[in-house]
């Protein structure tokens, strides 16, 4: 099992293994949305925890492509399959793995980003609270949904359309408490659901990943 | 070792065999023959557990089996080395160094495996067998794109397998230079179903 | 001897700072890189000297 | 004799071994004399107080972190017409210090922003420009990083070069268009020459000639990294077919 | 030439083609937004194109991915380099086909999506002008990005790290109009830059796109 | 047809193959072989023109080489037809008629390519050859997971093709069937290099 997580995670330190890349999405969304809304920093300020937030989850989203289909692609995931793991415990490694190379360092940048927006001061510690909180969430979902299109060739886009529904609550929670917290209002309770969705995924949706790998694998 | 009965196998709602029966004990090896689009790597992945038979019956322990499959389940930019001891650790063995000789990697060990050829390659993804410590090995066209010194290490690699108790079955178009039964599948083409049951009682 | 920065001081000193911070890491990781590689060039230069 | 002469790997590290310490030299004494100077003795400004400082190291890094990405596309043309591997080895060498140099200058500018303009941040047309070019940065340093073959790995990125210089100029004049569209932060602009008196100048241009020289030392040096680790490959390649 | 027209088209429409990705991907990033900087209606007005422009841009971009890829990992690619066509050429078919079966439809929905985030009246006649002059763009600029990471192993994430950058005109350009258009001010100026860059990209990048695709093939 | 005079070729930079010299004329097949990783796939990509020659020289029209890969190339959701009829176009042949009989695929022209078993769909990767009408055919392992019964049919559309005044030249482990020149690439290998052309100097 441990070997899996180090295994994974020498892969995406190795030569085009990704790392880094969707942190420099996260930064390269972040930057385009001046030019695309306009430059006006009160208007910046009053949307950069929903933008922060939306761009974390496309930065996620993104990197779910490489999550399963390239163990896919070259076998090893027919051979993991035979292999005497669990699929559930193969899979939750995966998404730590995911987590770790991909949720961590976004949530280490929002802050940085949060200047370039005019993010009140107020929400600093509000967006990377509740982004710590969240990401593992977008990470287990995530490898759900990679669980389900891992036999489709160049399946990326599908991914996203499955997963960003489920996105939702995590999204809508997560932003709202980055919200509240910016304008200086209290945002314990969406905070509390996020942890509560985020603790019931990761203790629930790997069952039914690894259902649906196992179909996937027929 | 393992034992089939009367098995049955589709592929993606069509059934493709029908009825196939044998055994493997220790010490033996089983090669299946049959033209293109018969059903060996069908038959091969049902054995190995990867998808539910359609009928019939396998008796023998899945996790007694190494599935080696057409793809090789190589990570390109990791080492040999690498590669080799993460199924170690995965299975549970220590030392990859019989694998490394075994298939003659010692001197290609630290390069990455993207930097091999077709056939260096395939010679990794066979020497993963040995780091499996599994009895039973399930191979699908094994020897494609080996050349003859690199077939005969690996006839003499499953050998030694069989000699040390283990048992394989393989599937392959051309001659391996390895001792054992040969069932042709060809008779065991599904044919029109006899019942309905098939296909949820569509037909 | 140190010049009265007045109300700046943080913000002078954390320009300082910073920039002598990553100018340190380049110039740090650039010479380690190099020094590494020399090395690495060097006992391959010796194996290859000695078999052929 | 030609300067391409140079192109030679061996004669490359051969000559540079030689002009190395004395550019270490040179660029160290040039930038601590110069930040010292600037930083000890000059004067307050009546207007920015002690925050002028910041221009020592503020405008030395925004003008090598230009500099810098004109001299990878000069590399770049040069490996493209005439094939020369220390020039693509050069590009790829400078690609990091350019980075470096514009992140120096974005954070002084935040640095300096926060008291001047009251704002970390602002979307003036310089600063996004800049910001635009750290991307380009990224995105180059990103390319050849994920490409093993080395000589592939040249062309693509410069060519990558070569585009991405002419979309840089495009978004140049792009972000000028966009944020005078709609009249914001035009009281923030940089106020150039205006501000920089005498007392200014004189250090800052021994900065600036520290910056450059510095840059020169790190790509020379960096080049020469990226040769013996080229040829290191080279000679294990070799061994591996003599076996 | 038209061959390859017409089964880039044939495949994008069969099942697992990816026709109707981009678009509902467009969809739901549109839908997202609102939940993300929250439900406002005269704010979400400010910046509804904007997020219209952002939307299509990503849309295009994520399917960016299948552009060369498929062809290149099932050998097509080695095989249409070695055909009787000029590489530029088929690099062009490629783009247009792209622009067909994502940037079309995403001008065509995008009328539909103003209306959930409140885009005023004058705005909807400039998204659409400005877009449809603005995808083509988009499709060229892709073609090269495709072109430079073919060989890349799921390359996505470096893809969209690429060739946002080279977007940021055409999005500056092509936003600054849809947004002066809603004002109701006149956005010709933006318009004709945004054709400008249009016509370059068009007339120049395959160029550029077809040597980088010979690199990567040898 | 073609013809190879001391040519170099190299893969990732480094050299593979080193002096190869031959010439194949209309009507001739070559058949090259040597063990793994000796650079046969690197050979015949240059010949096709995919990469430059390190050094040496071609003499032939690119223009008339036809290459097979060790990839498909068949796109898996059109059917069979389809996929010929679009090469067909692109080389600007009509009629895929005699393509389908030769590899037997007639039963198969209506059926996506991606319900085909792993050497159906290597017959339509052949069958590709006969509708692009260039003379010269390039093939790396073209047998790969064929029976006997396809291979003989590939070899009797060579036969064909060579009779009609065409050439071929083709990588592979295992014995074809078809009477041409074998070619052995092992001595060819590149060796220490003599010159520091090669790699730009760097050694
Ligand atoms: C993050 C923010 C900033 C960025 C990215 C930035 C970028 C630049 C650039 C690109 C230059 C041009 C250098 C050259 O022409 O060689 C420059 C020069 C300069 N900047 Fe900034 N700047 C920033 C913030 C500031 C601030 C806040 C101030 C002070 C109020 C400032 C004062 C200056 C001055 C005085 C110059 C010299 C102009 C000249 O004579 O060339 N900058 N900066
Ligand atoms: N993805 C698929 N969906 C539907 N049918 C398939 C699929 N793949 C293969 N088949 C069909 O299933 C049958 C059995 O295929 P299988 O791959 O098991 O054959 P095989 O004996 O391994 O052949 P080969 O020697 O060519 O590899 C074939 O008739 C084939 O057409
Ligand atoms: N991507 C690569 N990068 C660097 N070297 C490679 C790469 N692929 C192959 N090689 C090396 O190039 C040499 C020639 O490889 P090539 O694929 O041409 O051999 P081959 O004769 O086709 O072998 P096989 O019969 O195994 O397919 C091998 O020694 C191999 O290790
Ligand atoms: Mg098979
Ligand atoms: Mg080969």
């Amino acid at each position: 099992m441990i070997a899996l997580l180090i295994r994974d995670l020498q892969l995406a330190f190795r030569a085009g293994g990704g790392f880094g890349l969707g942190l420099a999405f996260f930064l390269i969304v972040t930057v385009m949305v001046p030019f695309a809304v306009g430059p006006d920093a009160a208007g910046l300020a009053v949307i950069a925890p929903g933008v922060l937030w939306l761009g974390a989850l496309l930065a996620c989203l993104l990197s779910l492509d490489r999550l399963l289909s390239l163990d896919w692609e070259d076998g090893s995931l027919d051979l993991l399959a035979t292999a005497p793991l669990p699929l559930e415990g193969v899979l939750s490694i995966k998404a730590l793995a995911h987590w770790l190379t991909t949720g961590l360092p976004l949530v280490l940048a929002a802050p940085v980003l949060g200047v370039l927006l005019h993010l009140p001061a107020a929400g600093y510690i509000w967006i990377m609270v509740s982004l710590l909180i969240g990401t593992p969430a977008l990470s287990v979902i995530g490898t759900f949904g990679a669980a389900l299109t891992v036999g489709l060739k160049r399946g990326g886009l599908l991914l996203s359309l499955l997963v960003m529904p489920l996105y939702v609550p995590t999204l809508i929670f997560g932003a709202e408490a980055a919200r509240r917290g910016a304008l200086g209002l209290a945002g314990e309770t969406p905070l509390l659901m996020l942890a509560g969705i985020t603790l019931g995924t990761i203790a629930l949706l790997p069952f039914a990943s690894a259902a649906v790998l196992r179909v996937n694998l027929r | 070792m393992i034992e089939v009965r009367d098995l049955g196998v589709s592929r993606g709602a069509v059934p493709v065999l029908r009825g196939v029966g044998f055994s493997v004990s220790a010490g033996e090896a089983l090669i299946l023959q049959g033209p293109n689009g018969s059903g060996k790597t069908t038959l091969l992945r049902t054995l190995a557990g990867l998808q539910p038979p359609l009928c019939g019956e396998i008796r023998g322990d899945p996790e007694d089996c190494a599935y080696a499959a057409h793809a090789d389940g190589v990570k390109l930019t990791l080492t040999v080395a690498e590669n080799l001891e993460f199924w170690a650790r995965v299975f549970g063995v220590t030392g990859i160094a019989r694998a490394l000789t075994g298939f003659d990697l010692e001197a290609l060990q630290d390069r990455v495996a993207g930097g091999l050829s077709a056939g260096q390659r395939r010679r990794l993804s066979l020497a993963r067998l040995m780091v499996t410590g599994r009895r039973l090995w399930i191979l699908d066209e094994p020897t494609v794109s080996l050349d003859a010194a690199s077939v005969q290490l690996f006839a003499s690699a499953v050998r030694a397998h069989l000699r040390g108790g283990g048992a394989a079955i393989m599937a392959t178009h051309i001659d391996l230079g390895i001792e054992g039964r040969v069932l042709d599948l060809a008779p065991f083409k599904a044919r029109l179903s006899q019942s309905d049951a098939d296909d949820g009682g569509f037909l | 001897m140190m010049p009265d920065l007045g109300k700046y001081g943080d913000t002078v000193l954390s320009a300082y700072g910073v920039s002598l911070l990553l100018l340190l890491v380049l110039l740090v990781l650039t010479l380690r890189r190099g020094a590494k590689v020399r090395a690495a060039l060097r006992d391959v230069e010796h194996r290859v000297g000695r078999n052929g | 004799m030609s300067i391409w002469e140079y192109a030679n790997p061996k004669k490359f590290l051969r000559s540079t071994e030689r002009v190395l310490p004395p550019l270490w030299l040179g660029s160290a004494v040039l930038i601590t004399g110069g930040l010292i100077w600037g930083f000890f003795f000059t004067p307050d400004d009546y207007r920015q107080g002690a925050t002028v400082k910041i221009i020592y190291l503020h405008v030395p890094s925004a003008l090598m972190a230009i500099n810098a990405w004109f001299m990878m596309l000069v590399a770049s043309l040069i490996w493209v017409i005439r094939r020369h591997h220390v020039s693509a080895l050069a590009a790829r060498a400078a690609a990091p210090v350019g980075l470096v140099m514009t992140l120096i200058a974005l954070l002084t500018g935040a640095i300096w922003g926060q008291p001047m303009w009251g704002t970390w941040w602002a979307w003036d047309p310089r600063l996004t420009s800049f910001l635009v070019l750290f991307l380009f940065y990224l995105g180059y340093i990103a390319l050849w990083q994920a490409i093993d073959d080395p000589d592939t790995a040249a062309d693509l990125t410069s060519i990558l070069c070569l585009v991405g210089s002419v979309f840089a100029v495009l978004s140049r004049y792009a972000v000028n268009f966009w944020n005078q569209g709609l009249h914001q932060g035009a009281s923030l602009s940089l106020d150039k020459e205006e501000n920089v008196a005498d007392v200014f100048a004189y250090p800052l241009y021994v900065c600036m000639a520290g910056f450059i020289l510095l840059f020169i030392v790190l790509v020379l040096y960096r080049t020469g990294t990226e040769i013996r680790a080229r040829r290191m490959s080279a000679l294990l390649a070799r061994e591996r077919m003599s076996e």
